[in-house]
């Protein structure tokens, strides 16, 4: 035993008596915690913007202009529709299953609006309603097809992604492609709709407010129920880093047009997502059964309804995805959703972290991957090099933003922790 | 060795079994099981490796569903079509590969399916449940924050056994609860198990250890080979019976090292198999 | 083994097969234009005769399946668009192989003679869309640079339409600022990276030449989004998109090909193939008797001639009620 | 007990002893147990084989000449070069890694042997070595980033889908398009090379006689070590069938051209995968790292050489295929491996049977996986739809395909055996 | 109860630890433990869950490395950086989770990167062997060539202690071999162990069955919360003193509940906490 007392002072928070823990309480502790997280790879996402600090400062030296405001409001709003799709792969991997379809079901999405809102005249609700629908629709018959028969959602969504393909090519029949008036307000919500200054402000100190109250009212109840908590200092520090960080960037972003309409959404949808991964139950279930899903069966998880019910997500959001896209080009034509969009949504999650076997991941991996991708490729595209060269330097500068947070990660398994 | 299940005295039959077949492939697991539990009753299932306790653990369950045969719970026919059925029941079950989570918090595997305030999942009070349980089981885990992965395999017994008891079962099956856990550890789940019998809980405890057994049962089933065996009062019957039982024959390896030993070293004979 | 086809010349070409290989969705036109057309011209000329019509969504290796298929199928003869005009030499070789006669349509075969290429030229399209801007912008006396929007890196097509406009655009005396060749003709990929390039070279970009209708739109919405003047921006396709953005002020011009007299000049020839008769061409390229037809630059000013009057685009859907105002202004209706 | 006997007769095999094992030899046993796999899911290649079959009856009645011998013929070439790919994904597969950049390697691989052979004139053999050398250190330079840094294969391969498709493109050059001359050895192989009728036959019986040597020495030596074998009758019987069967195929497809050699060379390159997995050390530890890499080290697997050695396989295999796409099309271009041939090499194998999670699946599964997959797309080329049907259809009978496949597969996982 | 090494009567040491410490993030799970295991000798680490008796087993086997701390090995100071290291030193382990692949079969598992001609796999011979190993512990496994996953807990562990009988070993390390075993199972595995001792392998195993220790033990190894607690001499300690240790007080629930039933039932106090 040593010099170490045998029990715990009594006054020792619930969670921390255990004497094989080591302190980690005060400012030295917490310097301590962080080597600990640090050493088992634990950092969460800070290894990927760590990454993305990198390509920034590179692409940043090649072509003065990456940086400017003006391209860093591009690159948010380029990153929103793809990001939002991006987020339902994330629901769909966090269950290790994987949804190939969600480029065709944003394509049909587009072609659907496009087509009710400009050769039906439908009203706006009315459309978007429908393209939601849809989604959900889609999701729906994916989730019940793997419940019933078993089929591999990678062949189901496969036979969905040639499926839907087609049905846009028919939906967009004679036409071929179809354009959205400048004037209709989707376009205007994708294209012109930007957060005025004062709005901007606010909003970054009411997200700071909003971080403070939730931890300190977290805080005091996990004090008053005798478990260890964050100090006010530490609650404190955290709200005005995020009060600063936001409001640099917001200042810098406002420098150009600002931030868009379509960006708040999409960073709203990942906030709602985040909510419901990880303070709701369907999200508890949701990383159960992507963990073990037999586990999940046998703690009673209705599991066939929480894969509907992701499948459901993932489809929603691509068609939600494929409708701010359509509003963006202010047009939907045949190859709405075709080419990479697949892979780069199924990228980005996992470029954020997803793990494409099941329970590993979170909702911010969709939004920092998808940055990633569109800083790379918008970045290069600043630079006019041949095809050629350009798609060779985005795979290397691709894996070297990624190596940096598997490095971390890495340690992290040979800790035990896959 | 027919089986002739004995009617426990007195109490009515909370579940009983007649009849289960279970084949996998050209392996039959269990053939003809007849079980029965009454109200406050702790049986002992036992048998060799191999011999389909799990598989009827895992049948009364809902994890896989019987061949053929009848389950009557309280009285009535069943079927348990799924897990989430055999919880509705009223059964609550341990299982030997323990089945969480590893990717989950030891909190988010104690509460998985019976979270508090589904739509604003109350942390803080499932952690607060939490230590209390575990402290109940006296188990050594240094933070209920960790991630299943992260346990001993004792550690990980204990969070499955608490489990269990959450929410309030009828009956509560324990497929060799004790197994990895440490002496202390036992004896709690061994206490656990009487209080669950006097408040009138039935209790279907597997395990390979006769001392166990004859500590807490009040019945003992024997299977053998995916039959019935015996069933025997705990209090009628040795654990040499129960052995030649298990073993299908008095001659047996356990017998023999007994004896072997018997003439040579120490005073623990009876028990030394286990 | 042995053939397992019969060869042309032989049997019934009233009951004739014939097939019809287009190279891709990517454009609209092939599905849109070039099948209907050429099937109700061989319907005309022979109501017992069949098309047998395959895309290649973009991949020669699939082309080759597909012409390997309708041979088996026994077509009396072949007319296609390939994918790459290079690779297309090995179908060539196999339909000669089996006695079936092949016509080029729309891109050339040059390293093995077809029976004959009906086309226009897609070099020449690539240089009369540029040239078009050019003169405008020289007319309009403006200063400034051009974006030049390329089709796919993988498309032979393209590749023909970049060296067009390059034709016209290097000697033209306006700057070239930078090229982008757009993966899969992808219109968001374009909107992408014309939006870099209005941050880059703000106030620099006098037009854009742009590879398609589809780019074309991308590039437009990209100075929309931007919330700048749109430059005149180019086109091709003659889409029914194109030609609303042309009535309203937002795209400079596109292109039309005659489809129509294309296709069914080369359904025509087919039938004839068909029958067992060798059509003389009207002139030779590539060693390969042919037929080559002009198209049209479309601008505002000619829309209506080129496009409504001779029956392409349907005034009906060209004014949906978001371009009426535009219409009437153009004395469309 | 009731009245079986307690001890086995000690004249049963040694693995037939345990007494829960019900009767299983004899014709009734042996028909029993069929019925124990079907019910257990345990079918192997059979539903896919079941889907196959179903295919072909819907496209044959739909259009008379798919079933043509000529038609068939085109079939087992088009599935060559793809098939080879799909093959080295099976392997990858296995130990539940991915390689989303075959398309482009084969692509790089059919761009240097177009430049290599044409444009510097370099002989047939050193054309080749060049190819299979490039796949293997492509392969050899995933494995040493995966092992090293830990980035999951999903990034480093899709980088390299991104780098080697720019190689490509580079490598090409201004041209575009190169030709391979008709009379280049290549060309002749993948396109006009037919087996003569009589050594189609040799082969035939060859591998009949080979089936029947392997059972019967497998039998015998079984047999002479106290297990249990199969009988006579059953070995005679199988190698009557394969007899019967490829006897069949075979003098149907010479009603036209024929067997090609390439088709022969892909069913040479799967006997050899299926003998390196299922017969060696190194297949063995294949299957244990895909099943639970953490056991595999434990057992003192080098993991690392492993999965080092898949990715060179993969790769290598992805070059082959680009050589032979190359030489069926006489030609290298842009296009070379762009487009669906990822998708269809990874759906190949999953349609097959090969699992996403590593650890199940044969070499088999490419055959058939590329099989049905071709025979849906050469039915629908002669079906003359319009594209969007043409993707709809494909969707829906690839999703039917594979649902018997799936349906037998499920009873499987519902007996515990995922 | 600061911890002596006891140095093995005569036989020459096999494995000695000195100073070994592992954490894991905040956890500190070894602290400064030594170990030393003599040739013949079977030396059982005992020790509450989550003690770190299986963290020290995996920095035996080169699982984990050891953040500090030296290992000796026939008297040469050794780095086990691999399992595949550990073996060539010739350290074979049976490990509390078992580590089988679950996809192949029990003889695929059996011979897993030990095949019989690699490059023509002798699966005859294998199969042979196989039954041989298996009978020879008592397994009841129906058939060799059904998958992992299909098998019982107890038919599991069988085949991984099966597993490292292949090979030679110098020292067989077994974390809980027994745990899952049925009766005459566990008989067989003691029998092993002893026969094991008299070839002279040195033996470390771990179990929490005071009964299985004292039988088969020459030494005992208390560990405690990471730290060690204790190394004693088998027949100069009674199971109390063992329990004492393990717990960290004389008075502990196995002791009460050992009481409270020495009042009231059976014959079997010394051992009915195992
Ligand atoms: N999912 C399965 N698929 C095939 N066979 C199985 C499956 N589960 C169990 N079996 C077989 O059924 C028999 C009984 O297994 P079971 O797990 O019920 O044994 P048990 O009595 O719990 O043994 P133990 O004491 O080792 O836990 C075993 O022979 C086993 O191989
Ligand atoms: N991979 C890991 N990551 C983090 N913590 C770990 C890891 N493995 C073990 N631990 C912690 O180290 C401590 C010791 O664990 P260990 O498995 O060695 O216990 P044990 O003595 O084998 O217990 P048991 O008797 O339950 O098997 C435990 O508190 C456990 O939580
Ligand atoms: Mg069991
Ligand atoms: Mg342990």
């Amino acid at each position: 035993m040593k010099n170490k007392t045998q029990t715990a002072p009594a006054s020792l928070a619930m969670d921390l008596q255990d004497e094989r823990l080591q302190d980690r309480t005060g400012l030295k502790g917490q310097f301590q915690a962080f080597l600990d997280r640090t050493r088992s790879g634990d950092l969460g996402v800070l290894p990927v913007i760590g990454g993305l600090i990198v390509i920034w400062a590179v692409l940043q030296a090649l072509n003065p202009i990456f940086l400017s405001p003006a391209n860093l409001v591009n690159l948010t709003m380029e990153s929103s529709a793809v990001g939002i799709i991006a987020l339902g792969i994330v629901s769909v991997l966090l269950v290790a299953q994987i949804d190939l379809s969600v480029g065709s079901v944003s394509g049909l999405a587009a072609a659907v609006v496009a087509v009710t809102s400009v050769n039906m005249g439908w009203p706006v609700w009315l459309v978007i309603l429908t393209t939601v629908a849809l989604g959900a629709a889609i999701g729906w018959i994916y989730g019940q097809i793997f419940n019933r028969f078993g089929v591999p959602s990678f062949v189901i969504t496969l036979a969905g992604l040639l499926g839907f393909l087609g049905l846009q090519l028919y939906i967009l029949g004679a036409k071929g492609s179809i354009n959205l008036p400048f004037d209709s307000p989707l376009v205007y919500f994708a294209q012109l709709a930007f957060v005025p200054i004062w709005l901007s402000y606010v909003l970054v100190a009411g997200a700071a407010a909003a971080l403070f109250a939730t931890d300190y009212f977290h805080s005091r109840a996990r004090r008053s129920a005798g478990l260890s908590a964050m100090s006010m200092q530490n609650i404190a520090l955290r709200a005005i880093l995020l009060l600063v960080v936001l409001g640099v960037a917001v200042s810098y972003l406002n420098q150009s047009r600002g931030v868009g309409w379509m960006f708040i959404f999409f960073i709203a949808l990942t906030l709602i997502l985040n909510y419901l991964l990880k303070r709701t139950k369907w999200g508890r279930s949701v990383y159960a059964v992507g963990g073990n899903p037999e586990a999940a069966r046998r703690a009673g998880i209705n599991v066939k309804v929480i894969y509907t019910s992701v499948f459901i997500t993932c489809s929603t959001l691509a068609a939600v995805g494929g409708l701010l896209g359509a509003a963006r080009l202010a047009a939907a034509n045949q190859g709405s959703g075709t080419g990479d969009v697949n892979l780069n949504a199924i990228a980005a999650a996992v470029i954020g972290g997803t793990s494409l076997f099941g329970g590993r991941g979170s909702a911010f991996a969709a939004i920092l991957g998808i940055i990633v991708i569109q800083s790379i490729s918008s970045g290069l595209t600043l630079l006019n090099l041949d095809s050629s060269f350009r798609f060779m330097v985005t795979g290397v500068v691709l894996l070297l933003a990624v190596t940096l947070d598997s490095v971390s990660r890495r340690s992290r398994s040979s800790h035990g922790r896959a | 060795m027919p089986s002739e299940p004995i009617a426990a005295a007195g109490s009515p039959q909370l579940l009983s079994l007649r009849g289960i077949n279970k084949s996998f492939g050209a392996v039959a697991a269990l053939m003809d099981i007849e079980l029965d539990v009454a109200e406050g009753e702790v049986v002992a299932v036992v048998g060799d490796n191999g011999a389909g306790k799990s598989t009827l653990v895992k049948v009364l369950s809902g994890v896989h569903s019987a061949d053929s045969g009848t389950i009557a719970f309280e009285g009535r026919e069943v079927t348990i079509s799924s897990p989430a059925a055999a919880q509705h029941l009223g059964i609550a079950t341990v299982f030997q590969d323990l089945a969480l989570c590893d990717n989950l918090t030891v909190v988010d595997n104690l509460f998985l399916g019976r979270e508090i305030s589904p739509l604003r999942l109350n942390e803080v009070d499932m952690e607060v449940r939490s230590w209390e349980l575990l402290r109940q089981l006296s188990a050594k885990i240094p933070s209920v924050r960790t991630p299943i992965a992260a346990l001993s395999g004792g550690q990980r017994q204990t969070v499955a056994i608490a489990r269990s008891l959450l929410g309030d079962p009828k009956i509560v099956i324990l497929d060799e609860p004790t197994a990895a856990l440490g002496v202390a550890q036992t004896a709690e789940v061994l206490n656990l198990v009487e209080r669950l019998r006097e408040r009138g809980h039935g209790v279907i405890m597997i395990s390979h250890n006769m001392a166990d057994v004859k500590a807490v049962a009040d019945r003992v089933v024997v299977l053998r080979l995916g039959r019935n065996n015996g069933d025997f009062r705990v209090r009628d019957v040795s654990t040499e019976d129960i052995i030649a039982a298990i073993t299908g024959a008095t001659d047996n390896v356990v017998s023999r090292r007994s004896a072997a030993r018997g003439t040579g070293q120490g005073p623990t004979q009876e028990t030394d198999a286990s | 083994g042995s053939p397992g086809t019969a060869g042309a010349g032989t049997g019934d070409a009233s009951a004739a097969k014939i097939a019809f290989l287009m190279p891709d969705i990517a454009s609209t036109r092939y599905e849109l234009f070039d099948k209907p057309l050429f099937e109700a011209k061989i319907k005309e000329l022979c109501g017992g005769c069949t098309v047998v019509y395959s895309n290649a969504n973009a991949s020669a290796a699939k082309q080759q399946e597909q012409a390997n298929s309708a041979l088996a199928q026994g077509v009396k003869a072949i007319v296609i668009d390939p994918v790459d005009s290079a690779a297309a030499a090995t179908i060539v070789n196999s339909a000669k192989a089996q006695n079936v006669p092949i016509i080029a349509y729309d891109r050339p075969i040059p390293d093995a003679p077809a029976d004959y290429y009906v086309s226009f030229d897609n070099e020449k399209i690539g240089s009369m869309i540029a040239q078009s801007l050019v003169d405008h912008l020289k007319a309009s006396n403006v200063q400034g640079g051009l974006l030049q929007v390329n089709g796919s890196p993988t498309d032979a097509a393209a590749g023909l339409i970049k060296k067009g406009i390059h034709s016209a655009v290097d000697p033209s005396g306006f700057k070239l600022l930078a090229e982008f060749d757009t993966p899969g003709w992808e219109p968001t990929k374009a909107q992408d990276w014309v939006s870099g390039q209005i941050t880059q070279f703000s106030g620099k970009i006098a037009g854009v030449v742009a590879a398609n209708d589809g780019t074309a739109g991308g590039a437009i919405a990209a100075f929309k989004a931007a919330g700048t003047e749109v430059p005149p921006v180019t086109g091709n396709d003659a889409e029914l998109a194109a030609a609303q953005r042309i009535v309203a002020g937002d795209q400079y011009n596109t292109i039309s090909k005659p489809i129509k007299t294309v296709a069914e000049a080369a359904a025509q020839i087919a039938y004839s193939f068909a029958k067992g008769e060798k059509p003389a061409g009207k002139t030779t390229l590539f060693n390969t008797p042919s037929e080559l037809f002009v198209p049209t630059v479309v601008t505002a000013e000619n829309l209506k001639e080129s496009l409504v009057d001779t029956g392409i685009v349907k005034a009906s859907e060209l004014c949906t009620s978001a371009y009426a105002a535009a219409c009437a202004k153009a004395g469309i209706k």
